[in-house]
Order: structure tokens, then C-alpha cells, then sequence
């Protein structure tokens, strides 16, 4: 019986009733279904908010046990923990200060932490995958050596070259309409088709409580 | 209301459930094409415990309560899959995520795995990592994860972006085995030059069936084999009405 | 952290070997605490928890007496500590009621005539006795037959069951014994009058623990020894050691009382079936064997090394080499067929006192194939007889000598080939003698008074008896592979060699990333360093006006002042490079409309990134209002409910999912749904264009990356910052594709060469 | 003045992170730590703000029926931090996993399965003919691969003989011809994600030398 209890239960009362009910939400115009279905998404953001803290707890536990054992890049957890503690004072407190000068403060400081360290970190990151993709590309031969590889390639330099045609070369910018619209097109919608039916068949999976991911047995 | 869509919720629900409910437990277990990606995991852990290193999981940026939840449990099943073999080695994986919601479910199946094996108390929480919460940080989080720990084998799979790369690249520098399964096509299109065991699509669903022998599992796939022919059939369908103009 | 047992250097937990001397570190990380299962450090002695002793104590050399000492226990975490006390009370009883026992046995005179008196034997030791003994109690209710494992178990550990139920652990009463049992037990073991009473039994740990196939010799008559005379000598060497020698099978210790373990010869008319069908039938009434009637009576059976001589019939008649079954001829040695007279087996002339300890064996020249390649081949040499074994020299009663059979001499005797890896295994009798003067009676602890206590020291420092056995002679090869064994262990014990990946990136590889650097900044900065330094750079490149980019001109061009407009920024900092040129000259049209723009995310970094931007486009003072809803569509669905009814929803996104919630649920608004003007990545343009063309109806337009923003910049003849950085973006594709060209042609011949090679 | 110094602290982590270009070196770490410690600091504190309090709070006062529930088997989610009592936690994974199951299922039906299989059927309606982009082979072409790249997926068709033999070897043929225009859509994929990535690169090179000119010009200036 116990058994019984531990494993259906809550596969049932928590992923299967909420999960029907929000995808009764979404298919039906019904304002009442709308209601609910909203009301549980809300409720599973508040989730994932909690989710968040224990987030950052593991954060913690990771570095503060490489700081810890000082195992080997131990400074850069000290930096990264100490950055951590810094950054979420401000944007708190916004919230919390009612004061016009200190807000106003607070304002600038979360204002420049985002735009003077996280939007330019980030930004820089973003654009090392250039750097990464290219040298994937260069070596495409050494990984791949396929009638399939140098097909890929073909494809890549012709829509490369078509999205900013050189001027004399503006009839690339045609062959790249053609290759986006219609193979590319037959091709994408293929494997958007696959992965919507896989994701069909893995939810229908997980809320018929065939897979259980969240219980002990 | 969109009836196409309720239609095949119902036809889906339907044969799924009327498969898992014959061929479930009994009958011949379906036969499956073997995708190297995931079937070449086992070895590469068997690799890791010898060589004392520990192989890389990376479940991607997709969160629990997002529309990349299936993506991300279809990738969980690669760590389920793995927990009972790389406890027994004494090798536990290195698995970082870029969402906190999928991080409890990854941590509990390697915790059950020990559970399982009675030594819970070898059990290291911080073998499951929550990296950073935007997909570009939690890349170049897990590409360092994967240059500095000592790692034998990357396992890329779950909801990726094009930045995917940032790791392909750090494991290539590494010299370190590349095993990839992706959904997104800006993912697919980074990870098709960067490796050539890529599951590509759907295939990264069938990661339950292609890593464990569960009967479960295989049967889901007649099932979605079955819901193919039915949307071939629908798109040829729709083609011949709309040729005869009456769309 | 594990402490290394060798250099107690700190190692994180869960490693497996010490990174300072590669010292293999202990697996168990920590201790279970007995009584409240607290996880303790290995270091501890006693819980943290519960102050409970972690570890067992080692028997303290003190005088109190032993009774009170806290019984010798291994904390087992498996059994819960209640149990662990109830057994640990049991223990400590029967401990001390054994040790009773045994003083009250040591007394008993050496002389073997004097009968034993009685001993209190503890209760699940007299169920282990005899069925015969104390049959008055009911036969046990579960099926008599138990499996002797089990039956050992239960006698180690007696569960309080065993207590409950007297009965159930007793001998399988006689009508119990399973069918293949009786027919090898002969007819008399039946009737328990027979069987020798149960106190006159040794304690069971001394002897062979009591097997259900073979009960012990006390108890029941030893499984009944075909007749000597008929079987063949090879077979009277794989007949059940029981069988035949009944000595070897109870350690030749004092107390073991010969007559009780007199073996059981059976009457040869009762031979087991599974026998008679192999011997060949005119073996069962040779002339020679003696009838039935005159066999000697059980308990007089004489306790010989081998069967009684008297027994034995002067020579077994070959069976006719036709009828011996065919897997028998193969084991069988083919000098089996030959006459009896040579194949005299020494048995039959060795007189009792020299009974060779050895089972009889084969003229060398018989030796069967399979057993020559197993025995050395110096072991042919003949030799001489085993000497006698002093210890059993009194046990030899004098033999009742039967008229009509002569015990041959010595001297006739072919001696026997006793090979040598028989040899080895024989207990040499100084070692038996000295095991027997050296044990010591035990004087402290719980064990005092027993005999053969196991001294306590660790047990990798007990010499095992085997050592003391002489060693075999190996031959070269095991030689030199003990050798070799012994160099491995006597080498230093080196730290495995951890694969630490790739120490870095070889040159090749270093060289061709610094190569795709190179080429990517150069064509980057040159031609975006080229207005500073104002140097002209001619336009490469002409935006391409594509159709989505008309209609979404056109459809800002519809605007009026103060429409509403809801402009989307579904993406964050990372991606603010590419998509803040995107949505710049969309965002300048629909000011210069006098459009009233409402900023709204679904992402906390969309209004950050929103501020950054419009803070550089619009006056700096103006504020817009701006408004953040988490949870994907139905973020989408409060912010579109919270907007009113919009007139126009712009969309700036790197993701497809932002652009199809925004559009699903502007169609599914109440009135007439308003227009979705996309501006998208250019990753996104692969990905979204399905989208983008399934919904042709509700997205009125999209423009994709740089060149689409260029494109717009173009149609509305205001260059901007899009336009600038086209001409790089042109050089930059160049470039890259120059790379791929080249990578593809290095490896591919690279490939074709080292092929050729 | 604080906006200058803001974009030279913005100019030096950029050209930290760009080392990574010569190869992973401890300045790119250092850099990269930096973001992401600051990174998961800023949203830690944007989650605190906006919905524990801005949502959480504010409606535990107003309306404490709506939040109840989150936020209870939120507490418990909490659990799962400690492995011993981490069963605790899993009904509100459940709940997680339910809702997301329920969203993602949503948006497969909704957003890709029904539009695309009537855009595809539609490549061929006399409407889109005219459309100047696709002609009727262009349609063909669409139905043709898109079929033939579903249907070169399937994964049980593995029989030798009989009528499941023939479906092997049709799916078999599918899956080559498949593969080919998946191999068109990985390298527009490919293509899409390098122009991305080119001008967001672009912007940050731009971003340097719109700082340097700025410094250059001031300390100059100054």
C-alpha cells in the first residue's frame, strides 16, 4: 500500500491533474480553462523562483567547497563568489528603499553593473562563438570526410555570401532566397515535425506517470 | 479552438496508451536503430573510471517550466540511464545545467543511483552543477567545467543555442570525445561540424530506449513511428486538396 | 576529507588515491554509528551523537572476572541496535555454557573404555544431536530435509524460532530421510536403537560439520561403503571421502572416540542401485565375497583408514570388459581388464598398522591418463610407504581376524606410488603433534578454559598451517611466474598515472586558431577603424531589400500618432549587439510617427536592454512606460491583457518561441487581432522562416539581423549605424568562407597524403 | 564621469574575454568568473525583487489564496538541498515538471505541429504559387523534403523481410534523400548563427574603438 502511495500519488495529484488542466487551458477558448491555466503557470514561476534559490545554494556549495579543499582554481570561485554577494544588493533594494536619493543611487549602480560588466561580459562571449564556429568549420574535414560535409559547406559560403552580396555577386543574394525558402525550408520543417512529435509522445509519456523523473520509484 | 491540435492530442493519446498497454509488459521488444551518440556512452564512461577522469553532462539551458521542459527531461534520461554503471565504477559524472529547475531532478538521480548501490554516503552533491541562468554564460560555464576538471568525454544534449559551440570548442581543445544530442536547429547547425556522433532532432527523445532496455521506452517509439506515417499522410493529404484549389 | 593512512595528507572526499603519495585512500569515507546510525568521521572512536563506541574493543588484559566484560561484538550497522543487544545477551549465555562443557569434557579421562557421563549440552546443541536421542517430541512441521548450509547457520546464529520450535532443527527423523538419501543409507540406519546415543557425540565445530548427505558418523551410520572387494581401485578413489576413510573426515584429535565414528560398512548385498547397475552381475555373488549374514555387526565395524581388510574380498572380479558402460571404459585405466592377480590392490596385503594415511594408489604403470597429466611427472618414481602416523598408532584396535583370511607382509607388497601433490597434502604428523602440545588452554577473556582459541593478533600475521606443510615441488614455470610476482610486489608502489588530458593544444592547433584570429580581426577592425583614422573604404556591399522588409515598412508607414504600440525585447545583454541595430530604425520610424511605444518583456534583462537603447535613440528625458510578466505565453497573455487592444506589436527576439507566443496570442485577443511586425536574428531568420511563412497571415512583415536593418535604413533613405557595419559584415563572410575553403583543402589533402603515405 | 569610467571598465573586461582568441588563459577566467558570479548576483536579486516580493508578497497580503500553494511547495522544494531529506522536494518537482510538460505539449501542437503541416500542405495552393518566391517544383521540392526528412527518422522500421521489409527499405530510401535537405537545413542554421555572431562581434570591436577614441580624445583633450 505504501508503495501505492509513494509512487502514484504524487505523480497523479502534482504532475498529471495540473499538467492536463493547463493543456486544457491552452486548447480550449474557454475563459474559466484560461483562468486556471494561468493561475498554475503563475504558480509554477513562483516554483522556479524558489528553484533560483536553491540555485544559488548550490552555487555556493560548489565554490565555497573548491575554496574550501583550495582545489585547483580556487581564486577564481573566491572572485566569483565575492562578485555574487556584490551584485544582488542593488536591484534588491530598489524595491525595498523608498527614499528618491537613494533610489536614485540604487538606480545608477544596478544600471551601470548592467551595463558596464554583465552587458559587455556577455556580449563579448556571445561574439567568441564566431571564433568558435569558424574554427569548427575549418576543421569540418578532419571530424567529417563525406560527400555530405563538402555539400555543407557549399551551402554555408553561398548563404554566407548572399546575406551581404559583394556588389557584382547581387545574384547570390537570390540563390540564398532559394536554398532559405525551399530545401532549407522542406529540410527545417522535417525536423521541427520530429521534435514536435517526440515532444508529444515524451509529455503524453510523462503524464500518463509512464516516466516518473521527480519520483523515488 | 483549434480542433486540428485537439484531434492529435487524442489520436497520439490514444495509440501510446493502447501500445503501453499490450506490448508493455509482454511481446516481442520492438527493435530500435542504434544511434552512436548515446550508445557509445558506455564506453566512454567504462574510459573515464580507468583513467580516473569523469565524463561531462551537459543538459543545456532549458528549464522545467519553460517550453524546453520535454527537451530537458528527454536529456535527463541520459543521466538516469548512466547513474547505476558510473557509481559502481566509483566515477561519478560531472553534469552541469543552465536552469535551477532541472538541477533537483538531475541531482536525484545520481543520489538514488548510490541510494540503490547502499552507499549513500559516498553520494557528492556537487557533482550537479547549476552553471549560470542565460544560455551564452551557461555555455562558456560549462566549456571552462570542461577545460579545467579533468574531463574524458563531453555528453552535449538537451536545449542548446548556437553558443553551444563555446563547449564543442573547449572539448576539442581538450582532445576529449564528443557525444551530442540537440532539438534546436541553431544548435544542430554548430554541433553537425564540431562532431559526427550527433543525434539530430528527434532523435534526442529516444535517449530513454537507445540507453536502457526498458520496454517502456521502445514501445513509445512504435508509437511515434506510427504518428509519422499519420502526419505523412495529413501533409499529402492537405497537398492534394490544395492543388485541386479548394484550400 | 580523507586523511591518508600513509602521509595523512587531507584529499577531498570521495578520491581515491592520495595526490601526495598516490597511497590508495580507504573507500568508506565515513562511520555508521551502531546505535543511532550518526555518519561519523573515520577517525572517530566513539559517536558524536550518542557517545557510542564506534569501534569494537580489543579483549582488555584485566581481572575482572570475564562475565562482566561487555560481550565481543562487531557493530553490524545492517541489524538494528535492538537486536544487536537481545543477541549480544545470547551470545554471552551460550559462550559461557559452552565454555562449561568443554572444561567439564577436558576432565574426561584420556582412556577411551570409560563411558562418557552425561554432559549438560546447551539446548540448540542437543537439537543438533540425533533424531534417536530425544525423538519423543512431535516430527517438525516444515519438510524434514533441510539444506545442511541452512542447517549450519541456524546452529551459529540460533534464531529465537529455532527456540520456539525444538524440533525443527533435529536430525530428519529416519521415516523423513529423502528417497535418494535411504537408498544410500543401508537398511539398519533406520532403526534408531542403533545409533549411538547423542551424548556420547562430539561437539559438532570439532568435527566435519554435520552435512544432510552424509550425517554425522555418530548420529548415523557413514554413508555406506560399497564393499571394497567389488569396486575397481579408480573408483574407490572418487568414492566419498566419508565413505572410506571416516578417520580423515573427523580430525584425529583425542576426544573424537574411534568406536563412534565407526564407519558402516554395508552388507554387500545391499549395494546401491546406482552401483549395481555399473558393477556387472556376477560381482554380486562372487564365491569369494563373504555372505551377508557373517557381515561383522556396525558398531564392531573396526575405524580403519581404508575399509576393513577382512571385509575386503581377497580381489574384485574385473567386471567383463563387454558390460562396463563406455564412459566408464574411458575413465577407467585400461589395465583395469587386466587379471586381477597384478592389479592387486595394495590395500588388500597392507597390513592395518602400516595402513598407508594415503588412499591406495595405482602401479604406476596404471596410472590413468587424465590423472598422469595431472600428477608431476617425477611422481612415477615409486615411493616408499607413507611413514606410520604415531598419534593413530593406538587408535588401531586389533582386528578381529576372520578364518580363512590371511593378511599379507610387508615385504610382499608392492610399494605405493604415492605422488608427490598427494604427498604435499598429507598432514605431516609433527605438525599435527606440535599443533596438538602447542594449543594452550585459554586463561583470560571470554574464551577461557577453550583450547585452539586463535591467538589475537592481526590476522595477516598468522602463519596459515598450510605454510608449514612442505611445499610442492613447482616446477620451472610456476617458479619463475612466483618470480616474477614476487618482483611486481616488491616494486615501489607508483601513483596511477592520471590522464590529465591533453597537456594544452598541440601547435598545429595553436597556429590555426591564432590564423582564424588574425583573419577575423583584421577584416573586422580595418574596415571599422577606417572612418577614425578617416581613411575611405569603398562600399563592398548593397543591402538587399527583401519583401518582408517592404511590408514591414509599409505597415509602420500605417501607423498614426498616438497609436499604441507594444514593442517586445525578448532577448538580453548577450545579444544586444546585433538585435539594438535591428530594432533602432524601426523604433526611430515609429517615433518620427508620433507612435505612443509601450515597453514590454517577458525576460528581467528585456527592460534593461530597452532602457539602454531607447535612452540612446529618443529625447534621454522621455520616459516609456515599461512593464515585465515571467512565464512565457502567459507572461505574453497578462502583458497583451494588461496593454488594452495595441495597433501594432513589434517583436525584437533571438528566440523562435517569444515570436510564436506573441503572435498566438495576439490572435487569440478578442477583437480584431492587431499586426506582428518580426524583428528577428539572423540566427533566427533559418529557424523562424516555417514560422514565418506559416503564419504569413498574422506576421505582416520581419527583417533579419544587420543586413535586414540595413535594408530598412536603405528603404527609408536614412543610413544609421546598420549601414556602416555592413560593409564589414560583407568582408567578415568573405573572410570566413576563405577559411573554410582553405581548412577543407588543408585537411582534405592532409588526408589524401597521409593515405598515399 | 562615471559613464566614461563605466565604459572603459565594460572596454577592459571585453579585451579579458577576447584573450581567449590566443587560448584559454587566466585573464579570459578571471573575466569569465567575474560575469557569472555578477551575472547570477543581478538575476538572484531581479527573482527577490520581482516575484518573491513583487508577486509573492504583494498577493500574500491582497489575495493569499492565489499564492498559497506555489509558494508552500516552493518552501519545499527547498529540501532538495539536503540529500538526506531531498524526497521532501519531489511534489513540487512533480508540480514543475507537470506544468512544463503541459506547456511544451501546448506549443508542439499549437506552434509547430497543425501550422506546419498546413503550410507544407499548402506549398502548392494556387495563393502561394503566385507568390513570386516558389514555383510548383519549388512546392514539389517542399512536400518531397519535408516528408522524406520525417519519414527518414523512424526508428523501428528494422525488419528484413516480409511487408516490414519493404517499409525498411522504403524508410531507408527516405532517410537518404532526407539527409540531404537536412543537411540544407543544418548549413542555413550554420550560416544564420555565424552572421549572428559576426555583428554582435562586430558591435563589441565597434565598442572598443568607440572607448579608445573617447579616452584617446579626453586624456588628449584633457
Amino acid at each position: 500500500m505504501t508503495k501505492l502511495i509513494r509512487r502514484w500519488i504524487p505523480s497523479l495529484l502534482f504532475a498529471t491533474l495540473p499538467g492536463l488542466t493547463v493543456l486544457a487551458g491552452y486548447l480550449s477558448p474557454d475563459p474559466v480553462l484560461g483562468y486556471l491555466r494561468d493561475r498554475l503557470v503563475e504558480g509554477a514561476v513562483i516554483v522556479a523562483a524558489f528553484a533560483f534559490l536553491l540555485g544559488a545554494f548550490n552555487i555556493l556549495r560548489v565554490h565555497g567547497g573548491k575554496i574550501g579543499h583550495r582545489e585547483q582554481g580556487w581564486p577564481y570561485s573566491l572572485v566569483l563568489l565575492i562578485a555574487m554577494m556584490v551584485a544582488w544588493i542593488p536591484p534588491l533594494l530598489q524595491s525595498l528603499v523608498q527614499r528618491p536619493q537613494v533610489q536614485e543611487t540604487l538606480d545608477d549602480v544596478t544600471h551601470a553593473l548592467f551595463n558596464y560588466v554583465i552587458g559587455p561580459a556577455g556580449a563579448s562571449l556571445a561574439a567568441l562563438v564566431v571564433f568558435t564556429l569558424t574554427l569548427s568549420a575549418f576543421r569540418l574535414m578532419r571530424v567529417r570526410r563525406s560527400a555530405g560535409a563538402v555539400l555543407f559547406l557549399l551551402i554555408v559560403a553561398l548563404v554566407l555570401l548572399g546575406s551581404a552580396p559583394f556588389i557584382g555577386l547581387e545574384w547570390l543574394a537570390n540563390v540564398r532566397d532559394w536554398i532559405i525558402n525551399v530545401p532549407g525550408m522542406a529540410g527545417m520543417r522535417g525536423l521541427l515535425l520530429g521534435v514536435a512529435l517526440g515532444t508529444v509522445i515524451t509529455a503524453l509519456r510523462v503524464l500518463f506517470t509512464s516516466h516518473r523523473p521527480h519520483s523515488e520509484f | 479552438m483549434d480542433v486540428g491540435a485537439i484531434l492529435l492530442l487524442i489520436l497520439s493519446a490514444l495509440i501510446l496508451a493502447v501500445l503501453l498497454i499490450l506490448r508493455g509488459r509482454k511481446g516481442p521488444r520492438p527493435k530500435i536503430r542504434p544511434l552512436p551518440a548515446f550508445r557509445d556512452l558506455w564506453e566512454e564512461a567504462g574510459y573515464a573510471a580507468e583513467s580516473g577522469g569523469a565524463v561531462h553532462i551537459a543538459l543545456g539551458g532549458g528549464g522545467l517550466n519553460g517550453e524546453d521542459a520535454i527537451t530537458s527531461l528527454a536529456a535527463l534520461q541520459v543521466v538516469e540511464a548512466l547513474a547505476d554503471t558510473v557509481v559502481s565504477y566509483h566515477a561519478p559524472p560531472v553534469v552541469t545545467v543552465g536552469d535551477p529547475t532541472l538541477a533537483p531532478l538531475a541531482e536525484d538521480a545520481l543520489r538514488r543511483a548510490y541510494e540503490r548501490n547502499g552507499i549513500p554516503e559516498l553520494y557528492d552533491p556537487s557533482s550537479v552543477r547549476f552553471v549560470a541562468p542565460t544560455p551564452v554564460a551557461y555555455a562558456a560555464g560549462a566549456a571552462h567545467v570542461a577545460a579545467t576538471e579533468h574531463i574524458t568525454a563531453n555528453m552535449i544534449g538537451g536545449a542548446f543555442g548556437a553558443e553551444v559551440s563555446l563547449i564543442a570548442d573547449a572539448g576539442a581543445q581538450q582532445d576529449q570525445t564528443q557525444l551530442a544530442a540537440a532539438a534546436d536547429l541553431r544548435a544542430l547547425g554548430a554541433l553537425y561540424p564540431a562532431t559526427d556522433r550527433l543525434a539530430v532532432g528527434e532523435e534526442l527523445y529516444t535517449a530513454g530506449a537507445q540507453m536502457t532496455d526498458e520496454r517502456r521506452y521502445a514501445v513509445s517509439l512504435v508509437a511515434q513511428d506510427i504518428l509519422r506515417v499519420i502526419l505523412v499522410l495529413a501533409i499529402l493529404g492537405t497537398a492534394g486538396l490544395a492543388i485541386l484549389g479548394g484550400w | 576529507m580523507i586523511h591518508c593512512p600513509k602521509c595523512g595528507t587531507p584529499n577531498p572526499r570521495g578520491s581515491r588515491f592520495c595526490k601526495e603519495c598516490g597511497e590508495p585512500l580507504p573507500l568508506r569515507t565515513a562511520l555508521r554509528c551502531p546505535m543511532c546510525s550518526t555518519m561519523n568521521p573515520v577517525g572517530n572512536v566513539y559517536c558524536d551523537m550518542c557517545q557510542a563506541r564506534l569501534i569494537p574493543m580489543a579483549a582488555p588484559r584485566s581481572e575482572e572476572p570475564e562475565r562482566e566484560q561487555p560481550p565481543l561484538e562487531e557493530p553490524s550497522p545492517a541489524i538494528p541496535p535492538s537486536e544487536e543487544e537481545g543477541e549480544g545477551q545470547e551470545a554471552a549465555d551460550w559462550l559461557g555454557q559452552l565454555r562449561a562443557s568443554a572444561m567439564e569434557e577436558s576432565e574426561v579421562p584420556d582412556t577411551l573404555e570409560e563411558p562418557v557421563e552425561p554432559v549438560e549440552i546447551p539446548d540448540w546443541l542437543r537439537e543438533m544431536g540425533p533424531v534417536g536421542a530425544d525423538t519423543g517430541t512431535q516430527p517438525p512441521e516444515e519438510p524434514p530435509f533441510v539444506e545442511p548450509r541452512f542447517e549450519e547457520e541456524t546452529q551459529r546464529a540460533p534464531s529465537p524460532a529455532a527456540e520456539e520450535a525444538p524440533g525443527r532443527l533435529q536430525e530428519p527423523a529416519p521415516a523423513d530421510l529423502p528417497d535418494w538419501l535411504r537408498e544410500i543409507a543401508p537398511p539398519e540406519a533406520e532403526t534408531p536403537s542403533k545409533i549411538a546415543p547423542p551424548e556420547a557425540e562430539a561437539p559438532p565445530s570439532e568435527t566435519a560439520p554435520p552435512t544432510a548427505e552424509a550425517p554425522p558418523e555418530e548420529a548415523a551410520p557413514a554413508a555406506p561403503a560399497p564393499a571394497p572387494a567389488e569396486v575397481p581401485d579408480w573408483l574407490h578413489e572418487i568414492a566419498p571421502p566419508e565413505a572410506e576413510t571416516p578417520l580423515e573426515a573427523a580430525p584425529p584429535t583425542a576426544e573424537a572416540p574411534p568406536e563412534e565414528a565407526a564407519p558402516a560398512a554395508p552388507a554387500p548385498a545391499e549395494v546401491p542401485d546406482w552401483l549395481r547397475e555399473i558393477a556387472p552381475p556376477e560381482a554380486e555373488a562372487p564365491s569369494k565375497i563373504a555372505p551377508p549374514e557373517e557381515e561383522t555387526p556396525l558398531e564392531a565395524a573396526p575405524p580403519t583408514v581404508e575399509a576393513p581388510p577382512e571385509e575386503a574380498a581377497p580381489a574384485a572380479p574385473v567386471p567383463a570388459p563387454a558390460e562396463v558402460p563406455d564412459w566408464l571404459r574411458e575413465i577407467a585405466p585400461p589395465e583395469a581388464e587386466a587379471p586381477p592377480s597384478e592389479a592387486a590392490p595394495p590395500t588388500a596385503e597392507a597390513p592395518p598398522e602400516e595402513a598407508a594415511p594415503a588412499a591406495p594408489v595405482p602401479a604406476p604403470a596404471e596410472v590413468p591418463d587424465w590423472l598422469r597429466e595431472i600428477a608431476p611427472p617425477e611422481a612415477e618414481t615409486p615411493l616408499e610407504a607413507a611413514p606410520p602416523i604415531p598419534a593413530l598408532e593406538g587408535m588401531a584396535p586389533a582386528l578381529p581376524t576372520e578364518p580363512g583370511i590371511e593378511i599379507g607382509k610387508p615385504e610382499e607388497l608392492a610399494p605405493a606410488a604415492i605422488p608427490d601433490w598427494l604427498e604435499a597434502l598429507r598432514p605431516r604428523p609433527e605438525a599435527v603433534t606440535e599443533v596438538a602440545e602447542e594449543e594452550p588452554v585459554e586463561t583470560e577473556g571470554l574464551l577461557a578454559g577453550l583450547r585452539g582459541v586463535l591467538p589475537a593478533v592481526p590476522a595477516f600475521q598468522v602463519p596459515s598451517v598450510r605454510e608449514e606443510a612442505r611445499p610442492p615441488e613447482a616446477r620451472e614455470a610456476s617458479i619463475a611466474r612466483a618470480q616474477l610476482l614476487q618482483s611486481l610486489l616488491a616494486r615501489p608502489a607508483e601513483a596511477p598515472q592520471v590522464k590529465a588530458g591533453k597537456q594544452g593544444i598541440s601547435m598545429g592547433e595553436r597556429i590555426q586558431r591564432w590564423l582564424v584570429a588574425a583573419v577575423l580581426l583584421t577584416a573586422t577592425v580595418a574596415v571599422l577603424i577606417a572612418p577614425t583614422i578617416p581613411v575611405s573604404v569603398p562600399t563592398l556591399t548593397q543591402p538587399v531589400i527583401s519583401s518582408g522588409v517592404t511590408r514591414a515598412h509599409e505597415t509602420i508607414q500605417d501607423i498614426g500618432i498616438e497609436n499604441s504600440v507594444l514593442v517586445a525585447f525578448e532577448y538580453g545583454p548577450s545579444e544586444a549587439d546585433e538585435l539594438n541595430l535591428v530594432a533602432e530604425p524601426i523604433l526611430r520610424h515609429l517615433l518620427d510617427q508620433g507612435a505612443q511605444i509601450s515597453v514590454v518583456s517577458t525576460r528581467p534583462q528585456g527592460l534593461a536592454v530597452a532602457e539602454g537603447l531607447l535612452s540612446t535613440i529618443g529625447p534621454s528625458d522621455q520616459r516609456y512606460p515599461r512593464r515585465y510578466k515571467p512565464g512565457d505565453a502567459t507572461g505574453v497573455s497578462n502583458l497583451l491583457a494588461d496593454a488594452g487592444n495595441p495597433s501594432l506589436i513589434f517583436v525584437v527576439t533571438a528566440r523562435p518561441g517569444p515570436l510564436r507566443w506573441w503572435v498566438e496570442q495576439a490572435r487569440s485577443l478578442p477583437d480584431e487581432p492587431p499586426p506582428v511586425v518580426g524583428g528577428v536574428s539572423a540566427a533566427l531568420e533559418s529557424a523562424a522562416s516555417p514560422y514565418l511563412d506559416a503564419n504569413a497571415g498574422q506576421i505582416t512583415g520581419a527583417i533579419h539581423g544587420l543586413s535586414g536593418a540595413a535594408a530598412y535604413e536603405a528603404l527609408r533613405s536614412s543610413p544609421g549605424q546598420a549601414h556602416r557595419r555592413l560593409n564589414t559584415l560583407a568582408l567578415g563572410h568573405a573572410a570566413i568562407v576563405g577559411l573554410m575553403i582553405l581548412g577543407a583543402a588543408f585537411y582534405t589533402l592532409g588526408g589524401l597524403h597521409g593515405r598515399a603515405k | 564621469m562615471v559613464e566614461s569610467a563605466g565604459l572603459v571598465v565594460g572596454a577592459v573586461l571585453t579585451l579579458l574575454i577576447f584573450s581567449y582568441l590566443v587560448g584559454d588563459n587566466p585573464l579570459y577566467r578571471l573575466a569569465l568568473h567575474l560575469f557569472i558570479g555578477a551575472l547570477v548576483g543581478y538575476s538572484l536579486g531581479i527573482v527577490l525583487r520581482d516575484i518573491l516580493l513583487g508577486i509573492v508578497l504583494a498577493q500574500l497580503l491582497a489575495n493569499p489564496l492565489a499564492v498559497v500553494f506555489p509558494m508552500v511547495l516552493g518552501i519545499l522544494l527547498l529540501f532538495k538541498g539536503f540529500p538526506r531529506q531531498a524526497y521532501v522536494g519531489n511534489f513540487s518537482v512533480a508540480y514543475l515538471v507537470g506544468v512544463g510538460t503541459a506547456v511544451a505539449l501546448s506549443g508542439a501542437l499549437l506552434g509547430t505541429l497543425v501550422p506546419q503541416i498546413g503550410a507544407t500542405g499548402r506549398a502548392l495552393s494556387p495563393a502561394s504559387l503566385q507568390s513570386s518566391r516558389t514555383g510548383i517544383l519549388d512546392g514539389l521540392l517542399v512536400i518531397v523534403g519535408t516528408t522524406c526528412t520525417l519519414l527518414g527518422f523512424a526508428f523501428t522500421a528494422q525488419r528484413e523481410r516480409g511487408v516490414g521489409g519493404i517499409w525498411a527499405r522504403v524508410i531507408k530510401l527516405a532517410a537518404r534523400v532526407g539527409r540531404i535537405f537536412t543537411i540544407f537545413a543544418f548549413g542555413v542554421a550554420f550560416a544564420g548563427a555565424l552572421t549572428a555572431s559576426l555583428s554582435i562581434f562586430i558591435g563589441r570591436i565597434q565598442y572598443l574603438i568607440d572607448v579608445f577614441t573617447d579616452v584617446y580624445l579626453r586624456v588628449l583633450g584633457g
